[in-house]
């Protein structure tokens, strides 16, 4: 037995059955046993949530010390100061994020940048709709005619003064949305499971990394 | 070059720059336009309404910084309607953002000053628990478990909110917002398929279409559908904000991206078979 | 009047800065995406801490052991950083692996496969014209958008028969436009909120 | 407490079903009984090659930001799957092949891949992993302008998108549309799929892509997956027309069936 492959694709193993039969089956000892498990889970995936941070560290720590790409080190180093920064506030009073001055520096900072970086796609989401929304051929017209219709729909100024507007987006979100989402669901669900099934049973080892 | 050939390829910071402009103008002059009410959304409005006062209610802040602008709204009209009916909300983030979003969304509907409730008596935030489905199941299956203590650190023990609530059969709802396509399903299968509690689900309108096979199977019983299903929200529960003051951007933005979809089909068929190619 | 506040015009800065990627990459763009990056990372750590005290370390203290166990999982989730014990990291991970698949597979097939089979195992013929209608486009799309997805067998691809998937696929790129629509109302529905914040908050003329 | 949970005897069948049919899938793919038919996608493939060939400038390979070690690993691997595809393609067509990469744990991967079909091919010489397969950066939006400033320089003439995509996705099909590239775009992440349909020239749906990944490859194990899916999704139109056509007249066993 190769404790470095076979023993993890056991735990893999008998994780996942205890989950399984937990929820087929009312035996007392599986649902206290898997309630632990679970509580396990949510106290590993905390220390999980470090790992980012200690890649963070090794690549932009090599870059500050051997000043590689023009200016990028200093950036480098701007980028963990303001790592530790969050770090001693939210530990160093104690109160984590429930802190004021934690919560101070999120909103200056964090909250701005998080809320503005997916949001500019708007600015992306305009030029693209101009540029590719063109009835090219007969797949682009499909996908073109229900987009444009579903952008009107969604125009309040629009809705207001042509109600049809609103009521035909409304209809395409019912069986048009409906029927063809609901096959891709079928689709993606079984998908998913088989994948799992697959994995449990130690087929799929990707996740051991290739070492 | 002809005057199709140039509107065919217009500058994206033209096109960005009026897009800009056009979020700005009804910023300043809001227009207060009607307002139609989506079905997803009322579904959502009438299934908390049905709810008799004290029922207890599971919600989960599942959204960061980057869904606020669309969710934030609609948090904040949710917890009015359900502030207002007297439920019960026992509140958790999914998301690692969610614990410093909740403080925000309390500042905008006040439950003391509006309504009365009380901290650890009417509501409770639990605080971002890891794990996502794992989450989940530990808040659903045996909760004292795995939560001891809330998001400040106070026992909760000594809340009396939490005397009664140890699990999914102690939840009459669980609600989530969120803008992550696994906790949207995450709490399907966890809420709906293991205790086949009544789940509502919010999310960025561009996941709407993915989720809404839950809808017509009747797995959640509602969608608030992004910055449209806030607004509706809003409207329903007679509480406008910021989600209101967004149509009017939508307004103002969608129309213009229409023309510059009008303008960019025309010039296409006018020059088709003469630049394309190259 | 515009804002006095340092944390306001700090938040002012960002936003702008991020939005300045959509029109040209630039060096303040470049900024403010390391300390978006860096602020994220501190901000993980502090919850990744707390979570760990709040579910792991508050059941030792109260004697249970038995939770030592996963401190020391969680720990070896490290060992991948290490050139010669790296391969300990795959404890850990087997375990969430474990219970992460578990745990939404047991449910997918209900949620997923059964409870949708049973909602399109539903009356073709409703009380109205329009419903019965409805009714029948959601059940085409169902079936032949399923049926575009087999791949083993060629038959019902070819022929008169082929024609099923087709529609399928029509019926999926008449739902993605649906969805593309939605999304610029997302993208918008986003930005709106810091156009209210430059110029309620910052510059304070609404 | 009853041994089996109330209500949970239809899911445990189907689950007890699932894993027996993708047991005998795997096997029945192993032994070659299976075979996946060829998807559209692919021919486009070879077109944008040639295409590629026939301008003298260099075609893009983009797997995507998925790890091994995240749920989106099986797109990762058809990703793969489909470099390893293109690179045998361009090896023997001459083309000049860029495949930028986001995560360490997958260049590697990527790397064996590429050197491996310029190795069967016999052009090893030929291809620079360095250059042509260079480490952006993990973080998304650095990886998205790495790569629009790579496509706005070398004005490629075809992109191939196959893999887990994010918002990323509206920006490399925009670009490469506007540098004049042939497009091929798939992914089976839903949300962004209406981008990949409106922009490229061809789109490979959601499933497709593994269908595609698994048809290149051969993998058994993979083939043998797609197999007992499609078993299911026979099963699903089946119930769902017998169902319907049985409700329609007032019988509704199916959907109560389902309900136990």
């Amino acid at each position: 037995m190769d404790y470095r492959r076979d023993i993890p694709l056991a735990i893999t193993f008998l994780i996942g059955i205890i989950a399984v039969l937990d929820y087929y089956t009312g035996v007392q000892v599986i649902t206290d046993t898997f309630t632990l498990i679970k509580n396990w889970g949510v106290v590993i995936q905390g220390f999980a949530l470090g790992l980012g941070a200690v890649n963070l560290l090794r690549v932009h720590g090599k870059r500050i010390s051997q000043r590689s790409g023009g200016t990028d080190w200093m950036f480098s180093g701007w980028l963990l100061l303001m790592m530790a920064m969050f770090i001693v506030v939210g530990l160093g009073t104690g109160q984590y994020d429930a802190g004021p001055t934690y919560s101070w520096i999120y909103n200056a900072i964090y909250l701005p940048l998080g809320a503005t970086m997916y949001s500019s796609l708007a600015f992306y989401m305009a030029y693209g709709s101009y540029k590719v929304l063109r009835a090219r051929n007969f797949d682009a017209a499909l996908l073109f005619i229900t987009a444009v219709l579903v952008i009107m729909g969604n125009t309040p100024a629009l809705a207001a003064t042509f109600p049809g507007l609103f009521y035909t987006r409304e209809w395409i979100f019912g069986p048009i949305v409906s029927g063809a989402y609901r096959g891709i669901r079928i689709g993606i669900g079984m998908g998913a499971v088989v994948l799992g099934i697959r994995t449990l049973l130690g087929m799929e080892t990707g996740y051991l990394g290739r070492r | 070059m002809s005057i199709w050939e140039k509107m065919t390829s217009l500058p994206r910071e033209i096109v960005m720059g009026l897009v800009l402009i056009a979020m700005i103008i009804p910023a300043m002059n809001p227009l207060g336009l009607p307002l139609f009410t989506g079905d997803m959304s009322r579904a959502w409005y009438n299934t908390v309404d049905a709810l008799p006062a004290g029922s207890v209610v599971l919600f989960d802040v599942g959204y960061g910084s980057g869904g606020y602008p669309s969710l934030g709204p609609g948090n904040i009209a949710a917890f009015h309607q359900m502030f207002e009916k007297d439920l019960k909300i026992v509140m958790m983030a999914t998301a690692l953002e969610g614990s410093m979003m909740y403080p925000l969304v309390m500042e905008g509907v006040k439950p003391e000053q509006n309504y009365g409730a009380v901290y650890g008596e009417d509501y409770v935030f639990l605080g971002y628990i890891a794990g996502g489905q794992t989450a989940m199941a530990g808040v659903l299956g045996d909760l004292k478990a795995l939560v001891s203590v809330d998001y400040e650190g106070t026992s909760v023990d000594s809340l009396s909110i939490m005397d009664n609530v140890n699990g999914a059969d102690d939840f009459d709802l669980v609600a989530y917002m969120t803008t992550a396509g696994g906790t949207a399903e995450g709490w399907v299968y966890q809420a709906y398929s293991q205790y086949n509690a009544d789940v509502l689900g919010g999310c960025l309108s561009m996941m709407t279409t993915s989720i809404k096979p839950y809808y017509d199977s009747g797995q959640i019983l509602g969608i608030m559908d992004g910055i449209k299903g806030a607004a509706d929200l809003e409207f329903l529960t007679g509480h406008p904000g910021d989600a209101i003051v967004s149509s009017d951007i939508l307004s103002f933005t969608q129309a213009l991206v229409l023309i510059f979809i009008l303008i960019g089909n025309v010039s296409f068929w006018m020059t088709r078979g003469k630049g394309e190619a190259s | 009047m515009v804002s006095v506040d340092p944390q306001i015009w700090i938040a002012a800065f960002f936003t702008i800065a991020a939005t300045s990627y959509a029109f040209r990459d630039n060096v303040v763009f470049k900024f403010a995406e390391n300390t978006f990056i860096g602020v994220a990372a501190g901000h993980t750590i502090v919850m990744g801490v707390k979570n760990i005290r709040d579910y792991g370390w508050t059941h030792i203290m109260q004697g249970e052991m038995i939770y030592s166990v996963a401190f020391l999982l969680g720990i070896l989730l490290y060992a991948r950083f290490h050139r010669d014990y790296y391969w300990l990291y795959r404890y850990p991970i087997a375990f969430l692996v474990g219970n992460g698949i578990g745990i939404s597979i047991r449910a997918a097939i209900h949620s997923d496969f059964i409870v949708q089979v049973a909602a399109t195992a539903s009356p073709l013929i409703k009380s109205d014209a329009l419903g019965t209608v409805n009714a029948l486009i959601t059940f085409v799309g169902v079936v032949t958008s399923i049926s575009h997805f087999i791949f083993t067998q060629e038959k019902i691809h070819e022929g008169a028969i082929g024609i099923v998937p087709k529609i399928g696929r029509w019926m999926m790129l008449l739902a993605f436009g649906a969805s593309f629509g939605n999304t610029v109302m997302s993208r918008f529905g986003m930005y709106q909120g810091r156009i209210i914040f430059l110029l309620r908050e910052w510059l304070q003329i609404i | 407490m009853a041994l089996l949970t109330e209500g949970r005897i239809i899911p445990l069948i189907a689950f007890i079903l699932t894993w027996v049919a993708t047991y005998i899938a795997i096997g029945m793919g192993k032994e070659g009984k299976i075979k996946i038919r060829r998807i559209a996608g692919l021919d486009a493939i070879e077109e944008v090659i040639g295409r590629s060939v026939e301008m003298g400038r260099p075609v893009f390979d983009i797997i995507g930001m998925g790890q091994f070690t995240d749920i989106y690993a099986t797109q990762t691997i058809a990703g793969l799957s489909i470099l390893s595809y293109v690179s045998g393609l361009c090896a023997k067509l001459g083309a000049k092949l860029y495949a930028p990469q986001a995560r360490v744990d997958v260049m590697p991967v990527a790397i064996e891949v590429v050197r491996d079909a310029y190795r069967v091919e016999g052009k090893l010489d030929e291809i620079d992993v360095d250059e042509q397969l260079p480490y952006l950066s993990g973080t998304q939006f650095a990886w998205a302008s790495g790569i629009i400033g790579m496509a706005a320089r070398m004005k490629p003439a075809g992109n191939i998108m196959i893999g887990p995509f994010w918002a990323e996705s509206m920006m490399f099909a925009e670009t490469f549309d506007r540098v004049g590239a042939m497009q091929v775009g798939g992914t089976a992440r839903t949300y962004q799929i209406p981008f990949f349909a409106a922009l490229c020239d061809y789109v490979l749906i959601g499933e497709e892509i593994f269908a595609a990944g698994a048809y290149v490859s051969g993998d058994p194990q993979q083939i043998g997956s797609i197999a007992a899916q499609d078993w299911f999704k026979f099963a699903a139109i089946g119930l769902s027309i017998l169902g319907a056509l049985l409700a329609s007249v007032g019988v509704n066993i199916i959907a109560e069936l389902l309900s136990r």
